[in-house]
């Protein structure tokens, strides 16, 4: 199982899917009426470092974090 | 050092703290950017919420950078709400020589507020209201779109 | 406001005294630069001597300058003997937004240190050397020089 | 008469002409051997404001500075 977490101002707890890679995920969280606009609005780490590349390989414990659009300062 | 504050950033004490840390250092310039909220668009003030693992990360591969150039930098940051005309960031450069300050400051602060993770939320009307509009997509963003 | 004094300037209590003159004025970013004494050439310090009039209108001349760009200037210099691991400068701009501070800042520090009529001498072996190689001709410099 | 005055690291005192315009500051100086390397080093003001022109007129009372190269902060 992987851990999916929502942060800032997506209002979401979290959610835990079996997945063996970032695709999988992007799958399932398409289907989500919720997340319509964050998922393209929103960059992705695993285990807290930024990824880019959908192909990322998952295992169980991983956790993906979705960062909105963000504004410090 | 990244230091965050629950509430405004006390900018007298911190500016004065990191002045004194570094009066040894052989450090030539030193550049503080200061941002403090203004009152515009009807707000009592802004909040934040801060993802801390990765904002630590992000200012660690900052830190290293500046190494490089022989300077350092150091950070504070405000978490949950702070009023109008008191401050939420700054963001300082300390390096021997002032050219290398003068471009990292802007360079620093740039990557700041386009890649840190931080949210910011406008206080109006008793509600906190996520900052979309100004808010930026962090490079890379829309990875988990399906392509239809 | 330009403040002049006789060795070192104040940094702490300076910041903290501008910041908290323009607490209220709706400024969003405020970017001071800090220029600290090193230690390198075998020197113990460095003086200045400094013509107040033409300074006064140099930067008279910048403050109108940020005016119009909706910001303010504020520098401090010091005056005579400054030692090792003090400060002898101050400049700062407050304004709106950071975009307007971060490209003001660097280009009122190059001005000034292109412009300003201030003289540089290094305190070595108990003489006041003068600083030539470190220092710049103010534009239209050579003026009197004779054409053969 | 007009003022000439030399300032920083110039070891000068100030001198009084006779000078209808700079040119005739400049030619009286160019004579002097102290200031050597100076005048093609320093830039002039005429009542403290900075001169580029060596046809600026000056009249009786006229104070002009010499300001070598500078280096402040």
């Amino acid at each position: 199982m992987v851990t999916i977490e929502f942060l800032g101002p997506i209002q979401k707890e979290k959610i835990s899917l079996q997945a063996s890679s970032l695709n999988d995920v992007a799958v399932y969280l398409s289907a989500d009426e919720e997340l319509k606009g964050w998922l393209e609005s929103c960059a992705v780490a695993v285990n807290d470092t930024m990824v880019t590349d959908l192909n990322t390989a998952l295992k169980s414990g991983d956790r993906v974090s979705l960062l909105p659009p963000v504004c410090g300062g | 050092m990244l230091e965050l504050f629950d509430g405004p950033v006390p900018v007298e004490e911190t500016l004065a703290r990191w002045y004194k840390e570094e009066a040894t250092s052989n450090y030539g310039a030193f550049i503080p950017f200061v941002g403090t909220i203004r009152d515009e668009d009807g707000i009592s003030g802004l909040s934040f919420d801060i993802y801390t693992p990765i904002l630590n990360s992000w200012f660690e591969a900052w830190q290293s950078k500046a190494k490089e150039s022989g300077a350092v930098l150091k950070m504070a940051h405000s978490r949950g709400d702070v009023p109008l005309h008191t401050s939420s960031y700054i963001a300082a450069v300390f390096s021997p020589k002032r050219r290398v300050a003068l471009e990292m400051i802007e360079e620093f602060v740039e990557d700041f507020k386009a890649s840190a993770p931080i949210w910011k939320y406008d206080l109006k009307d008793g509600k906190r209201i996520y900052a979309a509009e100004r808010s930026t997509k962090i490079k890379g963003s829309g990875l988990l779109k399906v392509k239809k």
